[in-house]
């Protein structure tokens, strides 16, 4: 017999049709359940990553659906890692979009006791004239003892075990080619 | 008896005060619907009349009472989605959409005083399953794995339906002239007394898992029950027959009382969750363990 | 030990998990019961900061009983060679070795030398000048001295020559006995010497042990030391560049090797290459002499020094102008980051940037720090969130206290918002030295970006701002090469172009070098580092190799990313094989030498010179590494051999000792010298010290504080309390204590206590457990506190920063805080609100007093 | 059991859970969380051991329960840490007790809500002999359906799904995938009982105290859980009963008693009327 649809969905019916007669499994299902997927078949790609956390280097699927990503879990290709991941490397995903990410430059002026806006373009510019400003003003050629300083003391960069090597290459070179010597990070920490 | 930091094991149930008023209005409506039947056959057309009205008054508020308490008012028909045997919340929603609608139809049609086949054959229906509703909620809690409702469950039925009858009972009473309400005097009376006796009866069997019932806020709503009921079928039965007064108070005081019966049974279900050792030790002891093999850790039990 | 690896590494602790199963015998020495020692076989529990004292144990077990393995000693170490006789040990001079001088606080390192000449360290971090002559070469070591052919002058293969190194450890560890560990350790000494037969029986021909230690051992003003004396034991049990053996550093960042390697660190360039120092190198080839030694792998350190520089500044680098040695910045002794944050407070330093660190949580004494950023011209902060460090201009617990006023504070600050891991390409190098590629997922939003984008853009915003500048200081600002590609709207770098400078090429034909025995001393080469050399062969980035691990043959994996050096998973592996260069036993099988192919070969890439037979003696001629014998398979030291005795290269010792903590309750068992001589200490109104030992005052901080991490959190906490998932599981600051401490202050379960050292006072919750039990010390029962250091006043949960606790007291070689072991008082409730929290401090303090 | 499902059904899967290997990392906990978006739930340090998640329930379906045992002295000294999951009984009192149809057997054999059925009526959490499932008072998320009476709460229960949606794209679920110490097993149901099995076994022959299996009984009060355990004390010191059962064993006992009750009710009315009207 062919009833409406509405009426042919309907599990009293689809219990004894279906030979699912106390109601417990397939009658009951809905159409959601019937058409479930993960949510990872539907990204639009994924990308081998690394866990940022601790220095295990744990490998990680980074899923990406419409410029967001999904979802992040372990990479099972890793020898490292066989795909596992601690309650950190774990939370990848919320890390990445923690309600506390700060996407907007943040200004304070001197004695300033509120936060104002700026540029990124205007803080770049600002922060590079700080430096050679400061680098200027404190600009040490030779030491008391007249040997060779080439150097300021005015300047300390700290950071970088956090970062990729390729970012700490730039920091280091930038900072002997400006004298800057205080560059320190977590590795003394 | 030791648990994980003393915490139950058992989730306390999610309902709210909707539902003991639903056990209340769910009995008085069935039981109703039967004293009107039985009414009709005996030709008291009075009593017949006015107990099909109070059935469908108390049927139309049951639905109300369970829809607020769902967390998703808005999908309550889903209840009708599936029937369940091995669910009384599912079958007692097919009785009770059934029994309310018949009642209804047949207390109109009453009330119009018009098809007095169609009326009488609604009452006939809502007869047949308001019997089955007044005493269903009782099947429903006991098929939990909140232990003193669980292990009262060859109680509970008895427990609900003689309440259901004394509910009934006293509801008529109250809006029925002393002279065409002596069946329902007798179902007030007699309802209460059984009622009570069976409680009495629960409480010894349970042992150990009695105690909810006798403390804390279960424990008071006993003893207002107990009161009320015996005090009301009292009142009833000494002035019932004479004044009409008597009638009404007793009947209200009896109401009262039932009303408490179902709170007290709820709420002894919460306190027997809550408390690991209802969970815990009656289970040892079906599972024939022994005393625990290791003896707790000092440092959580300081830290409970 | 050292280490809590299933809480801070849970992932890499499957392998021990693994292993358990597998029947290893699995010990954790830890002052706490952690979740370390629950999964372990075994548990003892020491006094934080004794470990010298047990592993010193170990080594004179090891002696005593001749438990240790008789070949790989005499043939691999330098337990053979004598020692210099103007060598005194701690044991002649009450805790100090010979050349100590009182005056500079120093030891002058000669009479440490192998008898008969000059040994260099190896480490290839030096910052100060050598001077053969006064033989005050000590620094972070240069790297070998006139050996002839390699070997040392004077050496007895019987071990029997009273100044022999075996010799020398023997006598210096005599009164490390099990007594001693128990007395000053607070273990039992069976529980010690079980511990001893365990590690031997599992070591040898047949069998190998391994150590894994993190920042519980680095963390100690005798840091390096105990690393060491880990190191010593495990020479001595020939556990050292065999499979299941060696000494495991769990690093707690994704990058912190790779930032060491490629240092953000004042005191090296890439690779290890020293900076020059304000002291010396007047010119560039007294600079070259110091840092090049004659034999061993640093024979070629001009090659990797030249190729760096041609990195670094292209043409402008050449022969004539040494390679612009002399104008490259100069250093001194320590310009480290608390040297750095001591200036902020003089006022000496105006500018100051931070990438992706909270030193106001992170660092000791973190207190100090946010002072020091108050008193800055301007600070600039890259961060995903807005941690401490930005936000102490009006969050803080100063600001609370009033010591501290918004409106007062002139520093400038910049907030940038950076862009996370997924945002951005780049390597990280991970604890095992495996360079390993994330490739980008999604654009970074707003005004978020990576830190390769900012420091790219701003060198080249400043060499633009400068460029017409005749100023001769700006000259090599002028000179540096950076040129790199970029991409997508907000113009970010190729990350991958960054990579292949650091790998290097050969200028003429522009092909990518496939390692570093291609480097080329007269600027033919370029290489940013040259211990990475080889990462980017072929034009192929093989640090992004990821062939699953069931595709590869080998357990070794040697196809997923890649290692430094060349690819090799285990360093010094010629040493898995014995001396005529077959394996120790099939079972531990690794490398060998394969007689029919004339060379060494398998399951690693050899870390030794393919084709040098074993039995290869070096002609007196011999340069570099080719002066390394057949059998010496330490091949980055001069002479070839691992050093259980370290002529050179350390500040404080050739052999590790016992010493306090620097504030710590107790005396120093062994000698009147209490704790190491040579910790760098810093007392200032904004560093003062506790009063220790015997020390009037010292009963007002009575307990031994030790901080630590928590597998819910990351360090400071940048990382996790921003994150919600994380943040419930660990949502409050809390300290652990015993029954009986809590019993003897009156601590309540749940409740709250305030800690307190002279420099600051927190509060926390109170977890009352057996895990961190009191134990007895030197007769004495000594009460531990255990304090998580996540917290501080930012993120979704918040509390007291236990480095405010802490002070600033530095390992003397590598400059690292001593927070592992330092001493606090406690007392219930919470602590005082406002200007009530300094005063309190201020009262504890004069009663100190 | 699968019969309904006819061809689709699937071999049934579940989850070993090893406690003698659980380090406590809580990666399962966060895992789950992750992937089925379950929300935070309130930032509560409760003193409890490493414990700040308590129990299972509506926004918490692992839990890691931490048990400090044993006397001052060191070698004594034990924590037990174990993870906590839904058992997806074989016998299911919440499945069988939900009137919507909302939970269901899948094809896999596992027992899930449907969140798009749930009605929120509640019946099933008491009937949980665990204490598993539970209701989410948290905000909803989606727009009200029927504005007048929609409730501004979730409302719904929720509970372990074992990933269904995993499972239909061949993957296994979070929590087991993310354990770094394969103390969650994932597989068919079979097999993990075996491989239990000899677990014990290995266990007892170190003499490992205390190793018990827990919930492996196809025999047992809900037919065999679907997720079970090896324990290293006694259940309830987790938080476990000793001896579930399912509430709707005793279902059919119950009907008869409630059809007896009913006559009675009837009878008893009837004889309200022996003596006429007055």
């Amino acid at each position: 017999m062919n009833l409406p649809e509405v009426v042919r969905r309907w599990p009293v019916l689809r219990q004894l049709r279906e030979g699912d007669p106390l109601g417990l499994g397939r009658a009951a299902r809905s159409r959601r359940s019937e058409a479930l997927k993960p949510r990872n078949d539907a990204a639009d790609h994924v990308v081998q990553s690394v866990c940022p956390y601790c220095a295990v280097g744990c490998g990680q699927l980074v899923y990406v659906k419409d410029g967001e990503v999904s979802h992040i879990e372990g990479d099972p290709a890793s020898p490292i890692s066989r795909g596992r991941l601690c309650p950190k490397g774990q939370a990848s995903k919320s890390f990445v979009h923690s309600p506390l990410r700060e996407f907007k430059v943040k200004y304070r002026r001197p004695y300033g006791t509120r936060w104002e806006e700026l540029s990124l373009e205007d803080a770049m510019e600002m922060i590079a004239q700080r430096i050679i400003d400061t680098r200027a003003a404190s600009w040490e050629e030779k030491t008391e003892e007249g040997n060779p300083a080439n150097r300021t003391m005015a300047i300390g960069n700290l950071g970088g075990a956090t970062l990729d090597n390729e970012e700490n290459y730039l920091i280091k070179k930038l900072c002997v080619g400006l004298g800057i010597v205080q560059v320190e990070n977590q590795a003394r920490i | 008896m030791s648990s994980y930091y003393g915490r139950p094991v058992l989730k306390e149930p999610v309902w709210q005060r909707e539902i003991p008023w639903y056990f209340f209005t769910g009995g008085l409506g069935g039981a109703s619907s039967v004293l009107s039947l039985v009414a009709r056959v005996s030709g008291n057309e009075l009593l017949a009349q006015r107990s099909i009205q109070i059935a469908s008054a108390a049927d139309a508020v049951s639905p109300l009472l369970l829809l607020s308490d769902l967390g998703r008012p808005e999908r309550f028909l889903n209840m009708l989605r599936v029937f369940k045997v091995t669910s009384p919340m599912s079958v007692g929603s097919w009785i009770l959409a059934y029994t309310s609608a018949a009642s209804s139809v047949s207390a109109f049609l009453n009330t119009i005083g018009r098809f007095k086949r169609t009326a009488d054959l609604a009452r006939l229906a809502s007869a047949g399953s308001g019997a089955p509703l007044a005493v269903y909620t009782a099947t429903l809690i006991s098929d939990t794995a909140i232990p003193v409702w669980h292990e009262a469950r060859h109680e509970l039925p008895f427990l609900f339906g003689s309440s259901a009858i004394a509910s009934a009972g006293a509801a008529s009473t109250i809006v029925v002239p002393p002279s065409d309400a002596g069946p329902a005097r007798r179902m007030a009376i007699g309802g209460a007394i059984v009622e009570n006796v069976v409680m009495k009866a629960m409480e010894k069997r349970l042992g150990m898992l009695g105690e909810p019932y006798r403390q804390g806020e279960a424990g008071n709503y006993a003893k207002l029950a107990k009161a009320c009921s015996l005090g009301g079928a009292a009142l009833i039965g000494l002035g019932g027959r004479r004044s009409r007064i008597a009638a009404a108070a007793g009947g209200t005081l009896l109401l009262a009382g039932e009303a408490a019966l179902r709170w007290s049974v709820f709420k002894a279900g919460f306190q027997s969750a809550r408390d690991p050792k209802y969970t815990v030790t009656p289970q040892r002891e079906r599972a024939g363990y022994g005393p625990p093999s290791r003896t707790r850790p000092d440092s959580a039990e300081a830290s409970m | 030990m050292g280490s809590n690896m299933a809480e801070n590494h849970p992932v890499g602790f499957q392998w021990v998990m693994e292993a358990r199963e597998r029947g290893a015998r699995i010990f954790h020495v830890d002052p706490r019961f952690t979740r370390t020692s629950a999964m372990c076989t075994d548990w003892i529990g020491i006094r934080a900061g004794s470990d010298i004292a047990f592993l010193g144990g170990v080594v004179n077990y090891i002696l005593e009983h001749g438990r240790w393995f008789e070949e790989y000693v005499k043939h691999y170490t330098n337990a053979p060679v004598v020692i210099s006789e103007e060598f005194a040990d701690t044991e002649d001079l009450d805790g100090l070795f010979s050349g100590w001088d009182p005056e500079k606080g120093k030891y002058d390192v000669s009479s440490w030398q192998y008898a008969g000449m000059e040994v260099h360290g190896a480490a290839g971090q030096r910052e100060e000048g050598f001077q053969p002559t006064k033989g005050e070469g000590s620094g972070h070591g240069g790297h070998g001295g006139g050996l002839k052919h390699g070997e040392p002058p004077e050496e007895d293969p019987e071990l029997q020559h009273p100044r022999c190194v075996f010799q020398l450890l023997k006598k210096h560890y005599a009164r490390y006995t099990p007594e001693f560990v128990s007395e000053t350790c607070g273990c039992s000494a069976e529980a010690f010497v079980e511990y001893c037969d365990a590690i031997c029986d599992n070591s040898g021909r047949e069998r190998t042990g391994a150590f894994c230690y993190a920042v519980g051992w680095t963390q100690h003003t005798v840091g390096v030391q105990y690393i060491r004396t880990a190191a010593i034991i495990q020479q001595l049990l020939g556990n050292m560049g065999r499979p299941g053996g060696g000494i495991m550093a769990l690093r707690g960042h994704a990058s912190i090797q790779g930032s060491t390697d490629i240092p953000t660190l004042y005191n090296i360039l890439p690779g290890y290459l020293p900076m020059p120092h304000t002291e010396a190198y007047g010119d560039f080839q007294s600079y070259m002499d110091a840092n090049t030694s004659p034999t061993g792998w640093w024979g070629n350190f001009r090659s990797y020094w030249v190729s760096l520089m041609k990195a670094y500044f292209g043409e402008h680098a050449t022969e004539e102008n040494d390679w612009l040695f002399k104008s490259l910045p100069r250093i001194d002794d320590d310009n480290s980051a608390y040297w750095t944050t001591l200036q902020m407070l003089d006022g000496k330093v105006k500018g100051y940037l931070i990438a992706g660190e909270n030193p106001a949580v992170g660092n000791t004494n973190a207190r100090a720090h946010r002072l020091g950023l108050a008193k800055l011209d301007w600070l600039v902060v890259r961060d995903l969130v807005e941690i401490e460090s930005a936000a102490f201009w009006y969050d803080s617990p100063e600001i609370e206290s009033g010591e501290l006023r918004t409106d007062e504070i002139p520093t400038e600050i910049f907030f940038l918002p950076a862009a996370a891991h997924t945002e951005k390409d780049g390597s990280f190098t991970n604890t095992q030295r495996l360079l390993q590629w994330h490739w980008q997922a999604t654009e970074p939003k707003g005004d978020a970006r990576s830190d390769l984008w900012f420091y790219f853009h701003l060198g080249r915003l400043i060499k633009q701002k400068l460029a017409e500048s005749e100023e001769p200081r700006d000259d090599l600002i002028k000179a540096l090469r950076w040129e790199y590609p970029t991409h997508s709207q907000i113009q970010e770098p190729n990350a991958e172009s960054v990579l292949q400078e650091v790998n290097g090429w050969e200028i003429e034909t522009g092909e990518f070098l496939d390692g570093y025995p291609k480097l080329k001393d007269d600027g033919s080469t370029v290489c940013g580092c040259w211990i990475y050399c080889g990462c980017f062969t072929e034009g192929i980035n093989q640090t992004a190799r990821k062939k699953a691990h069931w595709e590869q043959e080998s357990y070794v994996a040697p196809e997923w990313a890649w290692s430094w050096p060349a690819n090799r998973r285990l360093l010094y592996n010629r040493a898995s094989a014995d001396p005529a260069g077959k394996p120790w036993s099939e079972r531990k099988r690794y490398v060998w030498w394969d007689e029919a192919e004339g060379k060494w070969t398998g399951l690693d890439v050899p870390d030794f010179k393919e084709d040098k037979e074993p039995g290869y003696v070096p002609p007196d001629d011999a340069k570099a590494e080719e002066a390394i014998a057949g059998d010496h398979p330490f091949i980055m030291q001069a002479d070839g051999r691992s050093w259980l005795f370290v002529p050179q290269g350390l500040e404080d010792g050739p052999m590790p000792t016992h010493y306090e903590p620097h504030e710590s309750p107790f005396d120093n068992p062994l000698y009147s010298q209490r704790a190491n001589p040579r910790r760098q200490q810093f007392e200032r109104p904004e560093n003062p010290y506790n009063p220790v030992a015997n020390e009037p005052g010292a009963e007002i901080y009575p307990y031994v504080a030790t901080t630590y991490r928590l597998t819910e959190h990351h360090t400071a906490g940048g990382m996790s309390r921003t994150v919600p998932y994380l943040s419930e599981l660990q949502p409050a600051m809390f300290c652990e204590v015993s029954p009986e401490l809590a019993e003897e202050v009156g601590l309540e379960h749940g409740g709250w206590a305030t800690i307190y050292s002279t420099r600051a006072a927190i509060e926390a919750r109170v977890l009352v457990t057996d895990r961190i039990p009191s134990i007895e010390v030197q007769g004495r029962k000594t009460h531990q506190i255990g304090l998580p250091y996540h917290w501080g006043t930012r993120g979704l949960t918040t509390g007291g920063s236990a480095n405010d606790l802490s002070s600033i007291a530095l390992d003397p070689n590598v400059h690292i805080q001593e927070v592992k072991a330092f001493s606090v008082g406690i007392k219930p409730g919470r602590r005082p609100r406002g200007e009530a929290l300094p005063a309190f401090v201020e009262q504890m303090r004069n009663r100190a007093r | 059991m699968l019969d309904s499902y006819g061809t689709e059904a699937k071999e049934r899967v579940g989850f070993f859970t090893d406690t003698s290997v659980c380090i406590g990392c809580k990666a399962c906990e966060v895992a789950c969380k992750e992937w089925n978006l379950v929300p935070e739930d309130g930032l509560v340090w409760t003193g409890e051991s490493y414990d700040n998640t308590s129990e299972l329930g509506a926004n918490t379906w692992r839990h890691v329960a931490f048990i400090e045992q044993g006397e001052p002295e060191v070698d004594a000294l034990r924590w037990l840490m174990s993870s906590d999951v839904c058992k997806h009984c074989t016998h299911a009192a919440c499945l069988d007790v939900c009137p919507t149809g909302s939970l269901i057997r899948t094809e896999y054999g596992t027992v899930v809500v449907q969140e798009d059925i749930c009605n929120g009526c509640g019946y099933c959490v008491p009937a949980c002999p665990f204490g598993v499932i539970d209701k989410r008072h948290l905000p909803r998320q989606d727009p009200p359906a029927l504005p007048l009476i929609t409730k501004k709460e979730d409302g719904r229960v929720w509970k372990c799904t074992l990933c269904y949606d995993r499972l239909k794209g061949g993957h296994e679920p979070a929590c087991a995938k993310a354990c770094p110490t394969d103390s969650i097993q994932f597989g068919p149901l079979d097999d993990l009982r075996e491989r239990a099995e000899r677990r014990l076994e290995k266990l007892q022959a170190q003499n490992a105290n205390g190793a018990r299996l827990y919930g492996n009984d196809p025999d047992d009060g809900v037919g065999g859980f679907g997720a079970f355990f090896l324990l290293l004390d006694e259940p309830e010191v987790y938080g476990l009963p000793p001896d579930p059962v399912v509430t709707t064993r005793d279902l059919p006992g119950m009907w008869r008693t409630a059809a007896i009750a009913t006559g009675a009710l009837i009878a008893g009315v009837a004889a309200a009327f022996v003596g006429g009207s007055r």
